[in-house]
């Protein structure tokens, strides 16, 4: 194994945004056909380093070579010259497109010449849809599907450019565990047909399931060159992530206590809800549930398969065409979101970036704003900004926010602190009843760690929460029942301890 | 009746060269606000060079060059220098406008307006019967014009570079991940709408005229960029949308002469293009809207 | 400052190059300027929101006459010409707009209508159709007096004449008064009286593409269109500007309001020579054939045995029946 | 100290490169630039009367774009200002018009009001339409300009028309003298107080209101909003209502102020200036007051070029082009990004 061939090698290679160092110079290098695991927390320069080898950004010094191939002027082009292609940790397929003319476009691989006929791209593209075993049109929109296929079609797309060297970054994160053992099983197909692999991986059960080598990134410098994953310990490698020293609290089930029987009552319930259909999404079908105080209603799902329907509902973002919801003891079912709001309800959003806060706007006022009118001086008067500012500072603390200054664009915070700004918003107030959607999603470990105390400490404080999670690890050691959705109907609930091969079953519909 | 159909070809046309034209712009996310202007600037160009060598195509030629290198001058200060696009847009039409009218007194010593030496051909004129009377006097710009909504839509649905094009406008991230490059891609889709723009400005400067006026354009190219959205970035929509406006306009001209006992004032008829325009907005808005809520 | 030559400043409020008005005017300025040994200026003030802005800088820059266009500006001049005592404010086409008019303030109006009443004569003789046409710019009340002398004067000869006006709502349109003439030709009408400075262009356009005639108010126009342009009533601008110029350097005659009309020699009629060549001889022969009549007419009125009676109202379906 | 220097070379040198550009042409075709030169400066400053006219340019300018600063604010690109104006005016024109003879203490503030309201609500059906039928903001407002420009004809030849008016303008007859706020120059001590006032009004809004902070964020992030609860609708139509309320404000105060009348055709770029100056004002009411200055200085400089230079009208629109074309270029700072790890 020691000599075998080179195929990817970094020297001294550093990135650069403006003045963010996301990666200091670093040297390393990747043998052909093997699954090498690329491993680090959030921010780490993980995917910076990607961007890099696949030609889409220019490193700001160091030399690399692909394939004994010195890459002077980087370009996608020459990356995939050389045979190698990246799945990016975002999608890459433009929602209006068709799937037929997304593939065109971004793929390596063109059926096109300058014009094209659509039948011919179309069924050109059906074939290798089938060959990867994708069941979806060539005609169909991007915006149309489900995120599971959104995700094999990325990497349909860059297989499809007959890559010899394939990075991807993140390619779990949006998965089913079913979804992952297939995808696991396919790059292993991959290797043994003599792809060398790169996978930037956060769950290191994953990394342990299928790599070859691991390397270890932290604060935009190598720690851990690639190494043979048998030589290093899982506790080795956990310190090298988060850095030595660094106390974590290991994951733990639903082992509180809960109070009695009787002290509880219900904050939150759904009877018999329906709702119409989504983009993304089926119907709610009569839908009941009812969620206590001081506990965590776990929801697991496939996604796509009406959580967000279910959260919306709750929310009052979208309104249910039959049923009824109620909250603290109100009937909700035809108030909006601000109107639940001022009831007691607060939600954590699927998608900090998009829906969690606004990136161009300040701290202070991702903080605030949203209750704005209860900083007037009087009841038509102007506002204080100074009692704003000072009580999103307050709650910014209060939530340990690492942050320069109030006034700078909530855009320039980490994921990990862009998502403690959320929950600092949502719940400085003592919340009562919470829906958390994905709330550590993308996160890495650390990050984790502190949502989750948050989360267990507010149940404490007995407050009922709604956690929405595709982590199964996630649901398990915070949750004191699962609902499982599947097809817009919640089909099970399960109570701890859980099964991870039960529910995993029950998500994807398996009789067992 | 063919005379209706005959005018509303010659309103539409610039608005169609015009409209299809910006689409390329807009498709790659620029809201091309300075179309009026470019078409001000080809309807000059083309007289003036035309009336300097004595044949309309050359004319036409210097019209696509004066346009192709104004639209590369926006495109640098947009893309390049962080302009606004809007005002800079804005900036684009007022240049042209004052431009195309220091330019006519500086050169040829005229004010207002210029009779042109030189005129498209018109395949069929004069009374015609049947279906010629229907394109007779039409420009050969006009009697082209399938054949460019064709080229449009080749190069728009059917082309490697269409397919840039919107990712660039639409998803840039997509753009990136392709390896296309997004600076380029801008520009190569403003140069084609100063080409098309130039085309417009010569149909309506030696179309249906032989000469050039201040002003001609007259709006025209604000309404080419209302059909580009009232289409919905698609060519073929965006044709149809041209030929709305223009069968609007032409409604309004023909309710003047066949107005008969009207009482209603004038004014009043000559809103009906406009109000017209925002109900049927506001009804594929709403339709739109009600599909995308799933409902 | 004794012998700083007289500086005139022409403002007009319609963008020079209209074939019409304004040039004539530009052109009457320098013969003005060679005839009196006056320094000249020539300026545009287009949107209305500056034209007491334009007319007050230029008094205070110390310009001694200042002509300017049109009612608009007549009814400003009057504003601001007491404080500018010294400065002669001259507007062509104006109409007093108070009882006591400033005296440095000098007014004249046009009655076109004439022209239009023999225009209108003229028409009936050459039509065919009996269906005549008239495009104007934007419909003010200047438009319908000519549109309804130009009725009354083809239905003096033939009551069964019928007339349309369409207007192409901006005087610098040529593609749509193209339009606009084109419809009115096809609808069966076979001579239209044009008034829309540069959009007529456009009406010149259509009349030659379909063989039809036209009557114009801009001599540039025949040569676009020899066969076409059936006649030309002009407004003799030139003659108007140096005659209000000579009138206000003279302090005896300075100040007051007149009419312009066929009598005072500052609307004249030209069928042109061009057209008696390139028209066909049936048409040709109509045109002459008229010319005793209208040399008459012209001659009535010019006596005052003929008055044309002058309409600005739109005449709505019912009145128009009724006469 | 230095940052302030940043911003005014920011500033000043794309307008002295579109004099520069601007003087060359002018060059090239044989005309003085020394007689431009110093019309400008004139104009715009040193002339008896120049400033005032600068100021007087100034006031519509501001106004609107308090309002445009708005609607860009909540994302919305309303190009209908031209409209509003045109609304405004003939609100302050009709009640001045048809309460002949009452007390100006009561006809002024009705005439401003029916202006505000009459602009607010013209406004406001484009926002209804986007709001309710989610119908594109842009073609609308486009479309009621049209329609506005034809209703203002509509008024002034037919129900409010001027008899005495009958030239190539159709207007309304002159507002009474006593309830002007200020003569022809436009430049009063009432206009200048009822500036302050919408000024000071419109930063409230802006900065110290809940409608204003929302604004921004329903603007920057329509999702993130809905997600906090924020009642979007509603703002969105607040936010129409206002950039009406002031083009209807400039409106009224053209017409009870500087014009004394409502004119078809007047004003015809006043509203598309007052988006350049609410973007060159950096979105902000100081900015946009210093930029309202800058271009209602330019503006008075174009309209007395002509009066001591030979220069035709079509060159001051040259001028003015370049500037526009030029102004949000950043020359001095070329964008650092091209040395920078990203590509694109
Ligand atoms: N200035 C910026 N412009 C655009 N995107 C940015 C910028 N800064 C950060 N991002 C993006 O925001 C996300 C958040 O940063 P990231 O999660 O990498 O930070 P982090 O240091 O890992 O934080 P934490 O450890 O708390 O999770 C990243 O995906 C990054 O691409
Ligand atoms: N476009 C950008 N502009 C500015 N800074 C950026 C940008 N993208 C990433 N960064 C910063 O660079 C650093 C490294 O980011 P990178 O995305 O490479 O991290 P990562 O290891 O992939 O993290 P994650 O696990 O969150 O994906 C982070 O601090 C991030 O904030
Ligand atoms: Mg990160
Ligand atoms: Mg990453």
């Amino acid at each position: 194994m020691a000599s075998a061939e080179i195929v990817l090698r970094c020297e001294e290679i550093a990135v650069a945004y403006g003045d963010v160092q996301a990666l200091q110079p670093t040297s390393l290098a990747f043998e052909a056909g093997r699954i090498h695991a690329l491993v680090g927390q959030n921010g780490a320069g993980k995917t910076s380093l990607a961007r890099v080898l696949a030609g889409i950004i220019q490193p700001a010094g160091g030399r690399y070579w692909i394939r004994e191939e010195e890459i002077r002027e980087s370009s996608v082009q020459q990356a995939r010259k050389l045979g190698l292609d990246i799945v990016h940790q975002r999608f890459t397929l433009p929602p209006n497109f068709t799937v037929a003319e997304a593939l065109e476009l971004v793929s390596a691989r063109k059926y096109a010449g300058a014009f094209y006929s659509y039948g011919a791209l179309r069924s050109a593209w059906l074939r290798e849809l089938r060959r990867a075993d994708i069941k979806v049109s060539p005609s169909a929109k991007i915006r149309d599907l489900p995120i599971e296929t959104n995700q094999s079609l990325e990497i349909l797309r860059a297989l499809a450019g007959q890559a010899q060297i394939l990075i991807l970054d993140e390619p779990t994160a949006l998965l089913s565990p079913g979804g992952v053992e297939r995808l696991f099983a396919r790059l292993r197909q991959l290797r043994d047909a003599g792809v060398t692999l790169l996978l930037i991986l956060h769950k290191l059960r994953e990394v342990m399931a299928i790599a070859d080598t691991i390397a270890v990134l932290r604060a935009g410098r190598l720690v851990l060159p690639p190494t043979e994953i048998a030589a290093v310990s899982e506790q080795r490698l956990s310190d090298l992530i988060i850095g030595e020293g660094a106390s974590v609290e290991g994951p733990a089930g639903a082992t509180e206590t809960r109070e009695s029987d009787k002290t509880r009552t219900v904050n939150l319930s759904l009877a018999g809800v329906n709702t119409r259909h989504s983009e993304t999404e089926p119907a709610l079908a009569a839908v009941s549930l009812a969620l206590e105080s001081a506990e965590i209603l776990g929801i697991a799902g496939v996604e796509g398969n009406g959580q967000r329907s279910l959260v919306d509902v709750l929310t009052g973002l979208m309104s249910a065409r039959s049923g009824r919801v109620e909250l603290l003891g109100q009937d909700v079912t035809d108030l909006k979101h601000h109107q639940r709001r001022t009831i007691g309800l607060r939600a954590v959003p699927f998608d900090r970036v998009t829906e969690g806060l606004s990136l161009p706007l300040a701290l202070w006022e991702n903080v605030t704003i949203w209750n704005a009118e209860n900083f007037r001086r009087s009841r038509f008067g102007p506002l204080k900004i100074g009692a704003m500012r000072e009580a999103a500072r307050l709650a910014l603390e209060a939530f340990d926010v690492q942050y320069e200054s109030l006034d700078q664009p909530a855009g320039s915070l980490s994921g990990g602190n862009m998502q403690r700004l959320i929950l600092a918003r949502e719940l400085a107030q003592g919340a009562r009843v919470v829906i958390a959607a994905q709330p550590t999603r993308g996160l890495d470990f650390r990050a984790t760690q502190y949502v989750w105390g948050v989360l267990r400490q507010l149940r404490q404080a007995g407050a009922s929460i709604m956690l929405v999670s595709s982590d199964l690890d996630e649901l398990f050691s915070l949750s004191d029942r699962i609902g499982v959705m599947r097809g817009g109907q919640i089909m099970a609930e399960y109570a701890p301890p859980f099964d991870m091969q039960v529910i995993g079953d029950s998500m994807i519909g398996a009789a067992r | 009746m063919e005379q209706f159909v005959v005018t509303t070809i010659r309103l539409s046309a610039p608005l169609i060269f015009a409209g299809l034209g910006g689409l390329f712009s807009v498709r790659a996310g620029i809201f091309h606000i300075g179309i009026e202007g470019l078409m001000l600037a080809g309807a000059f160009a083309t007289v003036a060079f035309g009336t300097a060598t004595g044949s309309v195509w050359l004319g036409i030629l210097g019209a696509i060059a004066v346009n192709l290198i104004l639209s590369f001058v926006y495109w640098l200060l947009i893309d390049r220098f962080g302009a606004d696009m809007i005002i800079s847009g804005l900036g684009l039409t007022t240049l042209c406008v004052g431009g195309a009218a220091f330019l006519m007194n500086a050169l040829f010593n005229k004010r207002g307006s210029m009779t042109s030496a030189v005129r498209l051909p018109q395949p069929v004129v004069g009374p015609q019967e049947g279906l010629l009377a229907f394109v007779s006097e039409l420009s050969i710009l006009a009697w082209l014009l399938p054949v460019f909504v064709f080229i449009v839509w080749l190069l728009l649905r059917r082309s490697r570079l269409g397919l840039q094009i919107a990712a660039v406008g639409e998803y840039p991230y997509a753009a990136e991940a392709a390896g296309v490059d997004i600076s380029r891609t801008k520009l190569i889709a403003m140069l084609i709408t100063g080409l098309c723009c130039a085309l417009a400005g010569a149909e309506l400067s030696v179309g249906g005229l032989a000469a050039f006026s201040e002003n001609m354009t007259n709006g025209r190219g604000f309404i080419a960029l209302a059909a580009i959205l009232f289409g919905s970035l698609e060519p073929i929509r965006t044709t149809l949308a041209g030929l709305f406006f223009g069968l609007a306009d032409a409604v309004g001209i023909n309710s003047q002469i066949y107005a008969g006992e009207s009482n209603i004032p004038r004014q009043f008829i000559l809103m009906i293009p406009f109000i017209a325009t925002m109900i049927f907005v506001t009804l594929r808005g709403a339709f739109a809207h009600r599909r995308h809520s799933g409902g | 400052a004794q012998d700083d030559p007289v500086r005139v400043a022409l403002v007009a409020t319609q963008a020079a190059g209209d074939n019409g008005p304004i040039d004539g005017l530009i052109a009457g300025l320098d013969m003005a300027a060679e005839e009196y040994g006056v320094e000249t200026q020539f300026l545009e003030a287009l949107d209305p929101a500056t034209f007491e802005l334009t007319l007050r800088n230029l008094a205070r820059t110390g310009v001694d006459i200042i002509v300017s266009t049109f009612y608009a500006m007549g009814a400003t001049s009057w504003l601001i010409a007491p404080d500018f005592p010294d400065t002669t404010f001259i507007t062509i086409v104006g109409l007093p707009s108070g009882d006591e008019q400033p005296d440095n303030v000098q007014l004249m109006e046009y009655q076109f209508f004439e022209g239009a009443y023999v225009g209108g004569v003229y028409a009936a003789h050459l039509t065919e159709s009996n269906q005549l046409g008239y495009t104007g710019g934007v419909p003010l009340p200047f438009a319908w007096a000519d549109f309804n002398a130009f009725t009354d004067g083809a239905r003096s000869i033939n009551p069964d004449i019928e007339t349309t006006a369409v207007f192409i709502e901006s005087f610098e349109d040529p593609v749509k008064g193209r339009e606009l003439a084109a419809g009115l030709y096809s609808s069966g009408v076979d001579f239209i009286f044009t008034g829309a400075a540069a959009s007529d262009i456009g009406v010149v356009e259509a009349a030659s593409d379909n063989d039809a005639l036209v009557m114009v108010a801009s001599a540039p126009l025949v040569e676009q269109a020899p066969a076409n342009v059936a006649i030309l009533v002009l407004i003799e601008w030139e003659k108007t500007i140096m005659q209000e110029i000579e009138m206000a350097l003279d302090p005896e005659t300075r100040g007051g309001f007149r009419y312009g009309n066929v009598q005072s020699g500052e609307i004249s009629f030209h069928i042109p020579e061009a057209f008696l060549e390139a028209t066909s001889d049936e048409r040709r022969a109509k045109a002459e054939a008229s010319l005793e009549t209208i040399e008459q007419l012209i001659e009535d009125i010019t006596n005052g045995d003929f008055v044309v009676e002058e309409d600005n109202q739109e005449r709505m379906a019912a009145d128009a029946d009724g006469g | 100290m230095s940052r302030w220097l940043a911003i005014g070379l920011r500033v000043a040198s794309p307008i002295a490169l579109a004099f520069i550009l601007g003087f060359t042409l002018f060059a090239g075709a044989g005309y003085d630039i020394v007689e431009v030169v110093n019309g400008l400066w004139q104009g715009a400053i040193a002339a008896p009367g120049s400033l005032e006219q600068s100021i007087r340019w100034a006031i519509p300018l501001a106004v609107i774009s308090f309002g445009i600063i708005i609607t860009l604010r909540t994302g919305e690109f309303n190009i209908g200002a031209q409209g509003q104006i045109l609304l405004g005016g003939l609100g302050a024109a009709s009640v001045a018009l048809l309460l002949p003879g009452w007390p100006p203490v009561l006809v002024i503030p009705l005439a401003l009001l029916a202006g505000i309201i009459l602009g607010a609500l013209w406004s406001a059906i484009a926002g209804v339409l986007k709001v309710f039928f989610n119908a594109d903001e842009v073609i609308n407002t486009l479309m009621l300009n049209f329609i506005a420009a034809l209703l203002i004809q509509w008024v002034t030849t037919g129900p409010l028309k001027d008899d005495a008016t009958r030239g190539e303008t159709a207007s309304t007859p002159r507002v009474d003298r006593m309830f002007r706020l200020s003569d022809g120059t436009g430049v009063s001590i009432e206009l200048i107080l009822i500036v302050v006032v919408a000024a000071l009004l419109a930063w409230i809004i802006i900065e110290r209101s809940p409608f204003g902070l929302k604004s921004r964020l329903v603007g920057s992030s329509p999702r993130v909003a809905a997600w906090q609860g924020l009642q979007i609708k509603r703002i969105h139509i607040t936010t129409y209502l206002l950039a009406g309320a002031f083009a209807g404000l400039a409106g009224a105060l053209e017409v009870l102020g500087p014009s004394a009348r409502l004119v078809t055709g007047a004003t015809p770029t006043l509203g598309f200036t007052a988006i350049v100056v609410a973007i060159v004002g950096m979105l902000r009411i100081p900015g946009a007051l210093a930029a309202a200055l800058f271009f209602g200085g330019l503006q008075a400089a174009i309209l007395f070029l002509p009066i001591v230079s030979r220069l035709p009208s079509s060159g001051l629109r040259i001028i003015e082009g370049l500037v526009a074309l030029l102004i949000t270029a950043q020359f001095l700072w070329q964008r650092r990004r091209r040395n920078q790890g990203q590509k694109l």
